[in-house]
């Protein structure tokens, strides 16, 4: 059944040391409330995945957090680098950064077969890429009919997955609509789940039978942040905070700028408690 | 646009910039037929402007998505509002690559990138070796398979000693490979790279040994200049054409769309390099 | 780009003798208009593709169109057998019926596969089951990272996809709600679209941005045909037919009362001409 | 249930019949944690009956893409409109398939079936042989996966010698194979059969040796009706415990929910054997 704690009560119980942890949400309902309890509760160790690792990974990473990243495409959309993702990878600070890269058409197909119950995904991909060679996790099978080659990737099955969403109904049924992403499928994947949510409402209204809604029984915990995506946005409620996302190119540049903005800005700050605390069950993988 | 020099005044027509004639030049190559997967920046400008301006039916696609999507605005990220607030249909990421892109409903795949070859195969991975990078770059995201299962590949790059090398460090995005029939011997049925659209001219790969060749020069552009700003001795084709310029229409629509996008965001431009 | 020719101008540019032909709708949205008019136009040698036959199916077979039939489930849902289906594969009447059987599990990847563009699909499937072996399409490949046996099937590329929908805007994108079935995967997976709606109107209205929509350039014809999906149903238009289902039971059980219906209700009926006459152009693979 | 004849009487209970004794039975095995993927006919009848008695909570999934569904009356077929329309949510069959039920997200799978064998494999393809049936059956629809995919399987089929049979004549979906550990052997994960609940009693797959066995009887059979209505030399656990009869409520609401289910449709009943 799906709990509804604190949000720091929620990281506690679901977030651990050396824990795989996917944070989704293409563009849209990109989880930053959460992470930054992540960044607060000081794990570490992390493996973080994440097709598109954005700002909330370039402060996860820079505050020491992740030991490793999977990934698709590692930048500040429209604007440039995430120069702590690159000083992780160039200069190994504030610690060494392992790199496990895919492509998106890959990761996405990587998450829907952890979400099928599949051990690999196949595609029609990589096909002349460097990208193959370097990795290990992308390898070649036949289709048994045509003798096509095809790509092949391990499934993404998370120790974690979190996501953020417009609401929650009381039971914890969860509804996202706009560029749902892979949200979905890191839900499905995960073993442990926390869905943010801008609002706790009495009835989720979803506005047609085909709505993307995740039923309470797949989800452990359900925090109400709102604004819980901002920088990114939630369709409905708010914008992109377009305007943050290219100042962070001059905070993140350099490492004392970055320390300063992040002790102001994040470790300073304390979750939301807007949901008294209640306990987290965690679901058996 | 801003800072940028006004470098080139077509015959009669208004002044406008060498990467106004890249845009302008870059959505003429549109129809209104084509299904076009669209990478942020450059390539979104110009698919925007084709869009706005001659082939009003076009459907732009963007990999977040976003299906048949006509923002006022150019987005600043391959997700924003603006994508999936006026898309006929959004669908999930999985469902873009599978069915949509990987399924071979595109027809021309857009895209920008660090680095481009004598063969145009792309790189936006690393500068330098992979385990020890000079320069870490955002990586593939959509590209590589956007290169094989679009339909054809349309780049738009600035065209520089730089960007415009002799062979990759990275291959993230097969083009040609080696040349020759190189695609058809790895299995792709696509085109591949068809056309580079640069602020100098336009490169086609030549028809046998698939060698990127300039087809075209803007105006004002000379051979020599095209040289100097490519990586390896770059050859012209034998009928070289000269680029029509932008119409004072062209820039009209291109100038307004910046300029509301730039409120939009409260930023200067939004047609930067970004992501794929 | 879509035309919008009549039903008969549409059946006799789409559909051909000894084409592969894949009516889908899951219970919901059943084409039962273009299945008829597919048999009052005779086509033979069919390959008739569907996960549930369904009555559309029983007809089309009872009355000779067919060859072979790919199916996961051919029954009378809730009612018992589909007595025409049945006496093709017991007695092969009035001509033998070649059957590729599948689970509805292998069935939709096989489709999702060929909307995919993939030349197979894989699932953790038919194990145990005596389908294996009964049919050279399940074959099994090794994951190339756990080494699990994965069953895979061949994706499936009809020559024609036929759907229903609700509603078509006059672009000719096309907007289907309630149980999808596997409609987008169809319509995606064919090499030439059929689609009738029960409505073409000027805003296609859809309520989410996640909603089902086909673009127009899709879908090579759409025709409206109101009541089109009849006795199935049209989730707004009107509901399912559960008594017509029911009489289908004692209509179908003889050839005689069979043939004597079909040519009363099917055979003297005319395709309605609600739009008139246009250029169906064909799409290539 | 009409045409049926009244054949038990509890002790102080209302009267019933066997197959409101098999419907209510099969719905107290339910919980409200179980996700349940409902077979059409006597299943969809039994899930629904303890949704509206003792777990309300219960989530109800159709292999039509309807998940926690409350129909307010039974459907005819497996994507009546009334499931989507009281559904939480309609995803598509190839997603229903893929992510949620061999996703693993499934704790019961409940079916029927025309024939199950002693080892609790069970067959709704062919009577006879596959290439010259006798009976040609609906076939597999979701079952096979089902079968192996769900937590565990619970069967409901009123018993009797052609129905229970020593060995099926085709495997459609497989129970616990020849007994023993032949699920282990195959890689299945899941526990399959663990209850198969009939117009007479229960049977539970013997701990060892997976044979089916008779560890509960309905009020007022008796051990030789049930041998009577075996195709095989069924065996009887230790403790044999006797089925509790139905309370009133329980049968109110199912009669009340059949009534409503023959207004809604036109015909007597809609519990009959159907689509997996």
């Amino acid at each position: 059944m799906t709990a509804f704690p604190s949000l720091a009560d929620a990281v506690a119980a679901l977030v651990r040391d050396g824990d795989s942890v996917a944070m989704e949400g293409f563009t849209h309902l990109i989880p930053f409330a959460a992470g930054h309890e992540v960044i607060r509760q000081g794990r570490r160790d992390l493996t973080l995945i994440r097709m598109t690792p954005d700002l909330i990974y370039d402060q996860l990473i820079g505050m020491g957090c992740a030991r490793k990243l999977i990934f698709s495409w590692g930048g500040n959309p429209g604007v440039g680098s995430l120069h702590r993702l690159r000083d992780a990878v160039e200069h190994a600070w504030p610690a060494p950064l392992e790199l496990e890269e895919h492509s998106h058409a890959a990761m996405a197909s990587a998450y829907a077969a952890g979400a099928s119950g599949l051990p690999c995904a196949l595609l029609r991909g990589y096909i002349g890429s460097d990208l193959v060679g370097q990795h290990p996790h992308i390898r070649f099978v036949e289709c048994p009919f045509t003798g096509e080659r095809l790509a092949a990737v391990p499934a993404l099955r998370p120790d974690v997955g979190i996501i953020h969403a417009q609401r929650a109904d009381r039971a914890g049924n969860v509804l996202i609509e706009g560029i749902i992403g892979v949200q979905k499928e890191v839900i499905l994947a995960a073993r442990r789940t926390l869905v943010t949510v801008e609002e706790i409402v009495e009835d989720l209204q979803p506005p047609s039978p085909n709505t993307v809604v995740l039923p309470h029984w797949t989800i452990n915990a359900v925090v109400a942040v709102p604004h819980g995506a901002h920088p990114s946005y939630a369709q409905g409620y708010y914008g992109r905070d377009n305007a943050f996302y290219t100042a962070w190119d001059a905070i993140s540049r350099d490492r004392d700028t970055f320390r300063a903005w992040m002790r102001e800005h994040v470790l300073a700050a304390r979750a939301d408690d807007t949901v008294s605390g209640a306990a987290v069950e965690v679901k058996q993988p | 646009m801003s800072g940028e020099r006004v470098v080139t005044r077509g015959a009669g027509t208004t002044a406008y910039t060498p990467t106004e004639m890249m845009t302008v030049t870059a959505a003429r190559a549109l129809t209104n037929d084509d299904v076009c997967f669209v990478g942020i920046g450059a390539p979104s400008a110009a698919c925007n402007l084709a869009r706005l301006t001659h082939v009003p039916a076009i459907t732009l696609i963007y990999e977040s998505g976003t299906i048949a999507t006509k923002p006022d605005v150019l987005p600043l990220s391959i997700g924003d509002p603006e994508l999936c607030a006026t898309a006929l249909a959004t669908v999930s990421v999985p469902e873009m690559f599978q069915y949509w892109l990987q399924g071979g409903r595109v027809t021309v795949g857009f895209l920008g990138g660090a680095q481009i070859d004598r063969f145009g195969n792309i790189n936006s991975t690393v500068i330098g070796p992979y385990d020890h990078p000079r320069v870490r770059l955002p990586g593939a995201g959509g590209a590589p398979e956007i290169a094989s299962a679009c339909g054809q590949i349309y780049a738009i790059m600035r065209q520089s000693p730089r960007a415009f090398v002799p062979k990759v460090d990275f291959i993230t995005s097969f083009g040609h490979g080696d040349g020759g029939d190189h695609r058809r011997r790895l299995g792709l049925r696509t085109a591949g790279i068809t056309l580079v659209i640069t602020d100098l001219g336009l490169l086609r790969p030549d028809p046998e040994t698939k060698e990127l060749t300039v087809t075209a020069i803007h105006p004002g552009v000379t051979r020599d200049q095209i040289t100097q700003a490519t990586g390896w001795p770059i050859r012209f084709a034998t009928d070289v054409s000269a680029t029509p310029p932008p119409d004072s229409h062209d820039l009209d629509v291109l100038r307004d769309l910046l300029a509301r996008t730039a409120r939009a965001h409260g930023t200067t431009s939004a047609a930067g390099d970004g992501s794929t």
